[in-house]
């Protein structure tokens, strides 16, 4: 059975408690784009300014749970300094990480085939592997990451506001 | 499965004595006689597994679903996931998320009725049925007709009550919508539903299929019959009551708007309005019928573990036994509504329900008497009114097998059926 | 029972830890420790009667209702009937013909808002709403605003999240319609019905009342509330999930026209359209959840044997030792949204559903940590975002009181806390 | 437990064998009137004529099961050459006996207070009585006299045409 250390990792609670990036940035030239938890009532606003095709600055606002929270501040980092093709493909393994296998769904415990960490090269963030332990927070989890999500797509539509 | 081209499909395998044996009521007595069961076409009767799964649930898991982090609120959460997941594949469905809970096959069809039927059809749109519908795919589509201005538009059938469609393409001239059972619950016609839905696509228009009387018998492949909606009820396939589906392609119900407001369905709410959720949430107000839901995937179990082949073929071979041995021992007395044999042109024609007229007996009589015997048939118009009026009836006896009926259930109803004579002679 | 002038009941007379034996999921553990249900306001524990009765229907008499003449048929249907009977009177309705069955109260006001909305309200009619609203009894109105260009109106709250009537008689200008709950599901706060109700009257306007949190806890009298339409939901009082109803005024469900269509909803079809049954068949379209009314009903009958007025005591007593427990374990780290007591001018103004705000915690935080002791409270908006945003919150942590909980379960609920705040403080 | 002598007494199968003032009368001077058991699908006509406040004639039209047509056939009976209000009498006295009581709703067997033949003094109708012992029978066996109702009401109101 999965205890609470699994889910909540030092590192998370780090985030949570000080998150980065966290704050507003100008729209425009910012985008804003805004995620909402439908279930528990979680909601967040990522701010990103492209700056030629990188993303230059990244700013996080909402409020949520420790875990919706302290991804979203791991993701900030994870993302601001890359262009976009590269943060898509973090978003594409964050993804994958945080998606629960077939005999996870059906079975007792939900364990991910390899928990190992860093085997998937997303560093920090591979402490958020824990969660796929509590499959009801998978979705705080991504909430941050489905919102950047969207918001990539604004900034590619090169529409300067939502 | 094709139902022109397959053919009967091969001898079943299970053994349905034993089978029997796992529905509490089929070891019931009824008026001090072995009930026999022959209305699985009103409801079917549930094995235990099923009772089990859904006090089991009760028991262990209970708990309000998509809202709780607790432990039993997270099993609860999976349990209907995964029924979902379940219930997608039996369906050949492409994703669980294409499959809405609803609480029988009548809402579903009054869910495609008000979303898309409201947000698609307009004045003198045509909606085709069929003469075999049951009233559950007519009165939503009469109610839109009265309050839109949509034309209903009828599908005749021959006087063996199988769709006549010699004029299938003129009467799917200006059809939006065609929707058409893949069974009827009267006569117990299979309609060639792969052909339906390609005349009717090539028209453009939308295919609805009602597979309330067809999921519980034959394999089903929502895909491979190239539907667009599929409508299915829980209780007539093992299932509890309470609890029915609506299966939809994924880009018509992304593009729908909710039907029933309230909890769950939302994506936000302010006092300025609301943003529906995704799919299938989208269409899922309320608290769901979440212990019918395991139920029904319990039911599920039990129909892939015996094969849908198989149950398909046992059905057919009991089936074939019946129209035989009724027709051996009342000839002209008794006359059998549809199809007259299962197949036709190398096609599986009809399932395994038998609308009876026997004599001069009245339907209703007739299911008294032999009610008298253990011998459970229905009397009635079976919600099909216009197709009763094609017959030239008001109602029918209707004696409906299901997969855990055999030869002795069908020399009962014969005994029975041949004590109503004597009675009412007398 | 009218809270207004009533005050607090007498002491209950129930024999708490006995009853609690009664629920088998109350029995297990999660996590190694004992389940501490605090979950019941998303919907309530069942009882080993209500499990069996359902089992007994399925094993016993299994069958569609009101269509068959055989034995097993007739009982299903006088079942279902004695299950209606006994749901009006639990209800205080003059007849058990206004009682129609739904699948959860969800649907309920949907039907309301379908036939009745649609039917009688037209652009710049005004619906009146409350802030305390649940999703379910703001959504179907909002969908009517959007249809129909009607207007949505709210009574706001105060502080203690009670509902704040001082400008009751302008809000009520141009009503044609109030929807209030006679529960809140977050606050606890128990709007004055019947104050209300006769403010709407004197304007002309119809009342419904969301019972779905009342029903469960306290007598309810619908003729005593002079109330319109009431909605009520069966796996939040003891019953099976899948099941509701809606009680109406006689005359107002005579004049409303169908909501869903299918079978058993209809007097007659024909190719050209339908006539609609008599109430309250006219709104029952397809097979009802049978099964579920059947253990609905047997959750009637556990509660009447409680004595509704022995329940209301019991929770009444509960809910103040939780409300100075918390207050004296945790002070001002802890926060309960709602009206600070049980009883305020001589009335029973809250019910036993606390919502919590504690330090800085994230209240699905606080839920994930109480789960590890075992102790069930939900974590989230609970279906009411414009009261979340009144409360200046996103969520909260709710643990909602119900008739098998004692004061262990409060004690349970106040150690767990304390670990919480241990955990995230570290 | 209620046998299947109980429902079809022989006066029953007598008046379902040879059921009287079948027909239809023409329509004005008499009213016709519909009623339907939409349950089973029976379906009668009541054709009335009523000449200075008294009911000169009836006729039965439609299909249904011995016990619908049985009870229609002994309703031409009873109240042909009555006047309107004892008609509304012996209807008020075969809806009573055709009640079923509280008791007889939750028990096993619905059994009637009082079967003992002309305990009612609805002569011939009495036969009926045992209809109350099979509950899905009672619509079967109230069509007629309900349809007779709405007639009644139909008469009355001097409308010629229905
Ligand atoms: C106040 C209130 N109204 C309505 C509902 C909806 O009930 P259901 O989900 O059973 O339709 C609920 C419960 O979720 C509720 O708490
Ligand atoms: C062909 C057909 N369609 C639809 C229905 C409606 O199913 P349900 O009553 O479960 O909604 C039935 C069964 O009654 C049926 O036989």
């Amino acid at each position: 059975m999965a205890g609470l250390e699994d889910l909540y990792r030092e590192i998370i609670l780090d985030h949570y408690r000080n998150p980065r990036n966290r704050g507003e940035l100008e729209v425009p030239p910012a985008t804003m784009t805004e995620g909402f938890n439908p279930l528990c009532g979680d909601e967040i606003q990522v701010y990103l300014q492209v700056t030629d095709g990188t993303i230059s600055e990244v700013r996080i606002g909402g409020q949520g749970c420790s875990i919706s929270q302290s991804s979203a501040s791991m993701m900030s980092t994870a993302v601001v300094g890359k262009s976009i093709d590269e943060a898509r493909d973090v978003l594409r393994q964050f993804k994958e990480m945080m998606s629960i296998h077939e005999h996870g769904l059906e079975g007792d415990d939900a364990a991910p085939a390899d928990d190992r960490p860093g085997a998937s090269g997303l560093g920090d963030l591979e402490a958020l592997r824990g969660v796929v332990k509590f499959p009801v927070r998978i979705k705080c989890a991504t909430l941050g990451w489905n919102t950047l999500d969207q918001a990539l797509v604004l900034s590619e539509a090169g529409s300067p506001t939502e | 499965m094709d139902t022109e081209v397959s053919g009967k499909p091969p001898v079943g395998t299970f053994d349905v004595a034993a089978l029997k044996a796992e529905f509490p009521l089929l070891q019931r007595e009824v008026h001090g006689r072995p009930i026999v069961y022959l209305d699985s076409g009103a409801t079917s009767q549930k094995p235990q597994a099923v009772l089990d799964a859904m006090d089991r649930y009760y028991a262990e898991i209970n708990a309000n679903v998509h809202r709780g982090a607790y432990h039993i609120a997270e099993r609860a959460t999976m349990a209907v996931e995964s029924a979902r997941a379940s219930l997608a594949r039996f369906l050949g469905a492409p994703s669980a998320e294409e499959v809405v809970f609803t609480k029988n096959a009548t809402e579903s069809i009054n869910l495609v009725a008000h979303s898309w039927g409201r947000t698609n059809l307009a004045e003198g749109d045509v909606v085709l049925l069929t003469m075999l519908e049951h009233h559950a795919n007519i009165v939503p589509w009469q109610q839109l007709a009265a309050e839109r201005g949509v034309e209903v538009r009828w599908i005749p059938v021959d006087d063996q009550g199988r769709l006549d469609l010699a004029n299938l393409d003129a009467l799917l001239h200006g059809v939006r919508l065609l929707a058409v059972t893949a069974a009827s619950n009267v006569t117990g016609a299979l309609p060639p539903i792969r052909r339906l839905a390609d005349a009717a696509h090539a028209v453009g228009a939308t295919v609805l299929v009602d597979a309330s009387q067809w999921v519980p018998h034959q394999p089903t492949d929502v895909t491979g019959w190239d539907a667009d909606f599929v409508a299915v009820t829980g209780h007539k396939m093992l299932g509890p009551t309470g609890i029915g589906a609506l299966w939809g392609r994924r880009e018509l119900l992304d593009a729908m708007p909710p039907f029933l407001g309230g909890g769950s369905m939302i994506q936000n709410v302010t006092v300025d309005g609301f943003t529906p959720a995704e799919v299938p949430t989208r269409f899922e107000a309320g608290t769901q019928p979440i212990a019918e839901i395991v139920g029904w995937h319990a039911a599920i179990d039990v129909l892939d573990g015996l094969g849908m082949e198989a149950v398909a073929a046992h059905e057919c071979d009991l089936t074939e036994y019946a129209l035989r041995t009724l027709a051996d021992r009342f000839g002209d007395d008794l006359a059998i509504h549809g199809p007259a044999g299962v197949v036709a042109d190398g096609a599986v024609v009809r399932g395994g329900t038998l609308s009876l007229a026997y004599r001069d007996v009245h339907p209703h009589d007739l299911s008294q008497v032999l009610d008298q015997h253990g011998v459970c048939v229905r009397a009635g118009h079976h919600c099909a009114k216009p197709l009763m009026k094609v017959l030239g009836v008001n109602a029918t006896a209707r004696a409906s097998l299901y997969l855990y009926n055999d030869e002795s259930d069908v020399d009962a109803l014969a005994d029975a059926l041949a004590d109503a004579g004597d009675f009412f002679a007398s």
